[in-house]
């Protein structure tokens, strides 16, 4: 399937990415550049982390009003696939995409290490190679990681059931107080979010980095194979 | 002309870094720091001499990109030619 | 004509900006007239220790730097060596001490932002950063805030530009108290045929500046000298450089691409003396000349004069020599990236640098007489008086409980778990980590092949404070350790050879003999140092810091799997303790934590055991023989024996050992813990044997607790507890 | 008593943030932007009553804390007790 990897000046997780699905899922896969208005016919389309703009002001501001990313509204809207991975899940915020705010981290630092995710939702394109309720372990690396929004927000979020993944314990259990397991204070322990059609997913966690045997840890793995497949029949719906 | 605009947190929003401030201040011992809010602030040179025009146009900057409205507020002060600062 | 309100030139204003008396003189023979001012500000930089190494030069000369994959050794702004497979590895270290006394954030990023401008201008794209860090003590003034800003500094510079930190160095000591360490090391890769040099050719060719504009960043203290000469001295007053980690990202990116359109002749950053040095430097390699048109410098701000545009530090710029009649290549490259390049020059054939500006000649100075023949010096070295009294050997008190002492060391900041420094600290971006900060060395794969790359830090000051010589060695020996344990064979090392004032006879002998004991060491385990960086007056009220020579060394795994971890895997598992134990407490932590004892010569640094052990581990790691591989070093046997049970699943351990009270933290070198399946157990002692290793079974890994058995007695502590101790006790420190 | 802490990049010094969001705002389309400097705005509610008093504490939490004066600069203001920001 064609996937598209947006590069913003400052991204710095495009080519992870893009090795992933070129090398172990070997896919079709292109840079789009930030300043080019087409998507070059991608039906899974990736932004990467990073620090695009150096995340100066807030992280994904300025990169959310580049002009690729009236490309990438316009391939939500006619249902693509669009995944927003740390940085990215920020620029996809910041151009309203998906609903919501990243703030800092609730202990003002820079946080990299690895922590659990519970999948609540496994009827989407992203999430139907993953089982309801399992437990996922994978990095996060970000300072601005705290979503955020207004109490009436969040419930109309969770009711519409887009809390895709949340932080939890090794077990699975809540723990949104906890920044053990809740590493940057987020919103009822929110880690990635979609829009209502569930085509587009935000994460703060990299499935990109543990994608791989060699490295450990391959739970990234099941939700970008996923990705790439049901585009793939998207794809297939459409001819 | 120069401009100033501020951009805080909502006040319903919690503030970590203002409380880590605060708690920091008391802890270094300046007594009757009630609270503390952490914003932003933006000095602005603009070229144009119309003070209405140009907080239009700053306003319009915030919508845009100087404030995230979802979970900030902003506030715009002309400061004249000087500037503000000393 | 513009008048410059510039100092005169004289020997006195010539001193005032570093220049001495002979310096000065050698300068107007050079020139056979008097300089102006801003042709001594340029030769006062090329001729400063940072720029010339001129006290340092003649001890560099005995480091070993050839070897079967050295490709080019100290000289260029990084060396290289070949790692396989058609790569080679590029990489070096520098200080960023003072500054980041200075302004620790500041400091620090600036501090990665150069050695990572070190290894792109090369060609190489980095894929991994370290930091070795010495602090004083927690409690003295200012100290956490320098922590804390010397940490956030480097983490959100190389998590900015995107390469991970994958391992470093943290020590504490009063010696630090006034004048912190901040060493950064990069390390690029590329293939074997893109390496650039920045030797500047082709009479002709155009020079072109790029990135970040010029602002009064950090020239030295010289514009001090000319304030009084100064309406507005407060807005000339030398500023603190800041970095900009999103410039330097997309200049990296941008000078890769550049690179390879082939239109690059040579190029080089703008380090210290920034357009100075890297001008001077290139044309000086090259043996070539300079026209520079200083009109067309980009300037952040208006007013800048021809002295302070060619010594100011601002960060992020870099100059190169492109082949005439295809700048247009290069600058549409470089505008795609959005960023900003101007045409200030070109090369020619004169060997001198012409520098014009408003029409007139700022500068025209021969270039090889200030760079190639910069003078040197052979300082006058003593050892200290009391060397005698340094070396007797300390008494060492029996701990009354062997748990306690562990325990109290555990909790030091020396001990701690350094996990809240390295979680800042982005160390899985770009997908190569395979073991991050945490273990002994960090090991990185090598994309497409079946290969690894393994790096580490280390130096121990209070060693090198009593021994130069033998802590120089050590340094290097438990590096060569920290490779060995991850299957890692060296392949170079790069170095930061932190010094007091060289002019004290003193530091010039700590001096000599560190670089001896890291040559010897270097020679005997056969690592050829391929670049490195000096950093001299590390002191403060006239006391210098223990003399730190910290080695950053690089080696290559063969191949990936079946590596063992620094912890214990699982239950079951034997124990097998590696190499001869000693007493020996000669600056030993044991009792400079437990005691506040600091005495004694440092432990005995056996070069062909060293390289025996290394020449072991590698084999049993290659035959897969291994699950658990650790070296012992500062702190000695029961604190490695610790640290080992400390993986992701704390586990368990029981053993006997042939050591007794004190011995437990004796320092004794070539030592390491090993454990391997049952099955493996005969096969890693038969491997042993043969090598001529000691090795003896010491027990069995299990259970929720460190038990051991030494001279009839029996301490049992449970793992969660000291790990709750020692995970903890680094942010507890920090008041966090 | 409500105060307002505004800290800036000293003057010479490099301002990155501010340089990339006057070139984000040109990009964007506004015109007519010469400079924007990127600082910190921090709203303090003090116990005390006395003026002085508290412009003497706000300059001392700036030296000790608020501020890092090595490269930053800052100014200090009582905004009375309703607070400045609307
Ligand atoms: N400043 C730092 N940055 C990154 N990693 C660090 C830092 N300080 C310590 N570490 C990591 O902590 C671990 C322990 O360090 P150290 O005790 O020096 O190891 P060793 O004794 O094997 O040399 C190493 O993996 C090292 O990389
Ligand atoms: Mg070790």
């Amino acid at each position: 399937m064609r996937c598209g990897v947006v590069v913003f000046p400052g991204s710095n997780c495009d080519h992870d990415v893009y090795h992933v699905l070129k090398h172990v899922l070997q896919q079709d896969v292109t840079f789009l550049w930030h300043q080019d208005d087409t998507l070059k016919g991608c039906e899974l389309v990736v932004l990467p982390g990073g620090f695009a703009y150096g995340d100066y002001l807030r992280a994904g501001a300025m990169a959310a009003l580049s002009p690729v990313m009236g490309a990438v509204k316009r391939h939500a809207e006619a249902g693509g696939l669009v995944l927003g991975i740390c940085n990215g899940f920020q620029v996809l915020l910041e151009a309203k995409l998906i609903p919501g705010a990243m703030r800092r981290n609730q202990s003002l630092r820079f946080l990299c290490r690895d922590v659990y995710l519970k999948v609540e939702r496994t009827d989407l394109p992203f999430t139907w190679k993953l089982r309801e309720g399992q437990v996922l372990r994978i990095p996060i690396a970000h300072g601005e990681g705290s979503y955020e929004d207004s109490a009436e927000h969040l419930d109309a979020l969770e009711a519409n059931r887009q809390v895709v993944f949340r932080y939890v314990t090794p077990e699975g259990a809540r723990a949104d107080t906890d920044p053990q397991w809740n590493p940057n204070g987020a919103a009822r322990g929110i880690a990635g979010i979609c829009n209502p059609g569930g085509n587009v997913l935000g994460m703060m966690p990299h499935p990109e980095r543990c994608s791989e045997p060699i490295l450990g840890n391959t739970d990234g793995l099941t939700l970008l194979a996923g990705a790439v497949e049901a585009g793939s029949q998207v794809l297939g719906a459409r001819r | 002309m120069k401009a100033r605009v501020t951009v805080y947190p909502r006040r319903e929003i919690l503030d970590p870094q203002g409380k880590a401030i605060r708690d920091a201040l008391s802890r270094v011992g300046f007594a009757g720091v009630d609270d503390v809010r952490a914003g932003k602030s933006f000095e602005i040179s603009l070229t144009g001499e119309d003070p209405e025009a140009a907080r239009r146009q700053l306003r319009d900057m915030c919508e845009k990109l100087l404030a995230n409205t979802v979970v900030e507020d902003y506030s715009v002060e002309l400061l004249g030619n000087e500037g503000g600062r000393t | 004509m513009t008048v410059l309100q510039e100092p005169a030139v004289n020997a006195e204003t010539a001193r005032s900006i570093g220049l001495t008396e002979e310096e000065f003189e050698r300068l107007r023979k050079i020139l056979g007239r008097d300089p102006n001012w801003t042709e001594l500000g340029v030769t006062s930089a090329l001729w400063s220790e940072h720029c010339s190494y001129k006290s340092s030069k003649i001890y560099l000369r005995e480091f070993p730097t050839e070897g079967p994959h050295v490709l080019q050794g100290p000289g260029e702004n990084a060396g290289v060596v070949d790692i396989g497979h058609g790569w080679v590895a590029v990489f070096k270290m520098e200080s960023h001490n003072h500054p980041s006394f200075i302004e620790p954030y500041q400091g620090s990023m600036t501090g990665v932002g150069g050695i990572l401008r070190d290894v792109f201008t090369m060609g190489a794209r980095p894929i991994a950063c370290m930091d070795a860090l010495r602090f004083g003590e927690i409690d003295a003034p200012r100290m956490r805030f320098l922590i804390d800003g010397v940490v956030r500094g480097i983490g959100d510079y190389g998590n900015c530009v995107g390469i991970p930190t994958v391992g470093g160095e943290t020590g504490f000591h009063r010696c630090y108290n006034g004048n912190i360490l901040v060493n950064a090391f990069a390390l690029g890769v590329a293939r074997r045929e893109r390496i650039f040099h920045a030797r500047a050719s082709g009479a002709g060719n155009p020079i072109l500046y790029v990135g970040s504009r010029t602002g009064r960043d950090g020239i030295h203290g010289a514009t001090m000298a000319s304030e009084s000469f100064d309406k507005e001295s407060e807005q000339k007053r030398p500023t603190v450089q800041v970095g900009d980690p999103f410039t330097e990202k997309i200049l990296l990116e941008a000078c890769l691409e550049a690179m390879r359109t082939g239109a690059i002749v040579a190029i080089q950053d703008m380090g210290a003396a920034g357009l100075t040095s890297s001008t001077f430097e290139m044309a000086g390699r090259g043996g070539t000349g300079l026209l520079l048109d200083l009109d067309n410098v980009p300037l952040r701000q208006p007013g800048l004069t021809p002295y302070e545009m060619m010594l100011s530090e601002s960060q992020e710029r870099m100059v190169l020599v492109a082949r005439k009649g295809r700048e247009e290549e290069l600058e549409k490259v470089f505008r795609r990236w959005g960023l900003e390049v101007a045409d200030i020059g070109e090369v020619t054939s004169t060997g001198r640098a012409v520098l014009t500006w408003h029409g007139e000649t700022a500068a025209d100075i021969p270039i090889r007489p200030l760079t190639e023949e910069a003078p040197v010096y052979r300082r006058p070295v003593a050892a200290p008086s009391d060397l005698a009294e340094r070396w007797r050997a300390p008494e060492v008190p029996q701990p009354s409980d062997p748990r306690a002492a562990l325990e109290k060391l555990l909790a030091t900041p020396e001990f701690a778990g350094k996990a809240w420094i390295w979680t800042q600290y982005d160390h899985t971006v770009r997908t190569n980590t395979v073991q991050g900060p945490g273990g002994d060395a960090a090991v990185l794969l090598l994309k497409g092949t079946p290969a690894g790359l393994a790096m580490t830090c280390d130096v121990n000051p209070v060693y090198c404070y009593f021994d130069p010589r033998r802590g120089g060695a050590q340094a290097v020996a438990e590096a060569v350790r920290n490779l060995a344990v991850v299957g890692a064979e060296p392949v170079g090392l790069t170095d930061c050879l932190n010094f007091g004032n060289p002019e004290r006879p003193e530091v010039s002998w700590q001096f000599r003999e560190a670089v001896r004991g890291m040559s010897d060491a270097c020679r005997a385990l056969g690592v050829p140092v391929i670049s490195g960086n000096v950093s001299f007056y590390n002191e403060t009220e006239g006391a210098s810091i223990y003399p730190t020579p910290a080695v950053a060394m690089v080696g290559v795994i063969p191949n990936l799997s079946g590596l063992p971890e620094a912890t214990f895997q699982g239950a079951g598992d034997r124990v097998v303790l590696l190499g001869e134990d000693r007493s020996e407490f000669g600056g030993a932590a044991y009792l400079r934590l437990l005691h506040g004892i600091e005495q004694g010569r440092p432990p005995e640094v056996d070069l062909d055991a060293e390289l025996r052990l290394a020449k072991l581990l590698r084999s049993l790691i290659a035959r897969g023989l291994l699950r658990t591989a650790h070296d012992l070093s500062e702190g000695g046997f029961l604190i490695s024996l610790a640290e080992a049970c400390f993986g992701r699943r704390p586990l368990g351990v029981r053993v006997e050992v042939p050591l007794d009270g004190a011995d437990l933290f004796s320092e004794s070198q070539g030592r390491a813990i090993v454990a391997c399946p049952p099955a493996a157990l005969d096969r890693v002692l038969q491997a042993a044997a043969e090598a001529g290793v000691p090795a003896r079974e010491i027990g069995e890994t299990g259970g929720d607790v460190l038990e051991v058995r030494s001279g009839g007695e029996t301490f049992r502590a449970p793992v969660a507890g000291l790990h709750e101790i020692w995970s903890t006790a680094l942010p507890k420190a920090l008041g966090l």
